[in-house]
């Protein structure tokens, strides 16, 4: 039920989305979430992910089995990349199925507030005037406090 | 005992390396960072804000104060930025 | 900004998903969700969805132009199907583009919600016992004090 | 004035038609409601229970207290049930 993919390849969000749609009549609701490569400023170069191999996987996936205790998942599906992306390029996805929306949203957002904070990625950004580790949030840490 | 020792992100360009094998008799993370801090300068450097870092034990997140018993692997890493 | 299609053809969801995620520099985030035609019990032959030519449109308008002006979107695509659809098949979808996650998630969310219990859409399912108009629930007018 | 009237889902059903044109002075939905239940049975039925029902003026949903001046679309349906 819960499927768990870190890779350098790219993925394809579409596809992705349809195949975890795929035809089953006891899911009604599926919520995916797709994080890109954002420019704020125009001047990226390219962002590099590091992660750990090893606790990556296994950190995402004691979150994802936390996600399917706290509410009634059928389906989870995460995908995150590492190593070099362009500005634009699909970092990381995150789906859910569910009987209904309010289990589909709530667990999709659940999904994201930890693995943001709780499993090992960093982002390198490169531009111009060089490349610096994108510094975490309070706000990150912050949103846990929701669940 | 034998430690592996790792470091991610900034951690990892501060210390130099990605990875160490550690002989060590540290009994706590706290112990252990004192240990390398001791050791030479780059060290002390990385390590002079333990509230900037982060630890894991065997892959598990812990905490600073976590014993070392049986531990095979510690890795050190900066608050975590993925998604 | 806001696309909203309301057809009684089927639509891609994995297609719309790709297309809606197009490569855009200023977009760090996307929340889809895809409603589906769910068979509890087994025995469902087909769905019938009516609707308000016009008002559909224009309610579906209001609801996302109320989620622009609350969120920071970049983008938002609505899509409902009516006539008559088997189990599994996609009934609609909604999709949210944001710089960051949190407006996206809060935003498709909310035109959930909305689209749920303010678009003038009536689900009626079909089984081996006879037709029956699927009651409002009264969990989705409640959902609406969440905003 | 001409009121076109319509209706949806187990509404339509119980009235028996779609739409409608009305030739009528109520000045509210409320007494719209009151003439067409005085009108025939089948409206008497299907606005039995007005808690059971939603009323949209000009394609805007509305209160059954609402006035009617220049409507010209007054439609009648039970709770909706999209997505």
């Amino acid at each position: 039920m819960v499927q768990i993919r870190v890779q350098s390849e790219p993925f394809d969000y579409g596809t992705e989305c349809a195949r975890f749609c795929a035809d089953r009549q006891d899911v009604g609701a599926v919520v995916t979430f797709c994080g890109v490569v954002r420019d704020d400023t125009g001047d990226l170069a390219h962002m590099e992910i590091e992660h750990y191999p090893g606790m990556t996987e296994r950190a995402l996936g004691k979150i994802a089995e936390e996600a399917a205790r706290r509410w009634a998942l059928l389906d989870c599906l995460i995908i995150h990349r590492y190593g070099a992306l362009e500005p634009g390029a699909r970092i990381m996805m995150v789906a859910t199925a569910s009987a209904h929306r309010a289990d589909a949203f709530a667990a999709a957002d659940f999904l994201m507030d930890y693995l943001k904070s709780r499993a090992p990625f960093w982002k390198k950004e490169t531009r111009a005037q060089g490349a610096q580790w994108v510094a975490a949030k309070n706000s990150d840490e912050a949103a846990l406090a929701r669940w | 005992m034998k430690l592996e020792v790792l470091y991610f992100a900034w951690v990892r360009e501060r210390i130099g390396c990605a990875r160490e094998t550690i002989e060590t008799d540290a009994q706590t993370v706290n112990a252990l960072v004192d240990e390398l801090s001791a050791r030479e300068e780059r060290y002390a450097l990385a390590f002079s804000d333990l509230s900037a870092l982060r630890v894991a034990v065997d892959q598990d997140l812990s905490e600073f104060d976590a014993p070392l018993t049986d531990a095979r692997e510690v890795a050190f890493f900066p608050p975590m930025t993925g998604g």
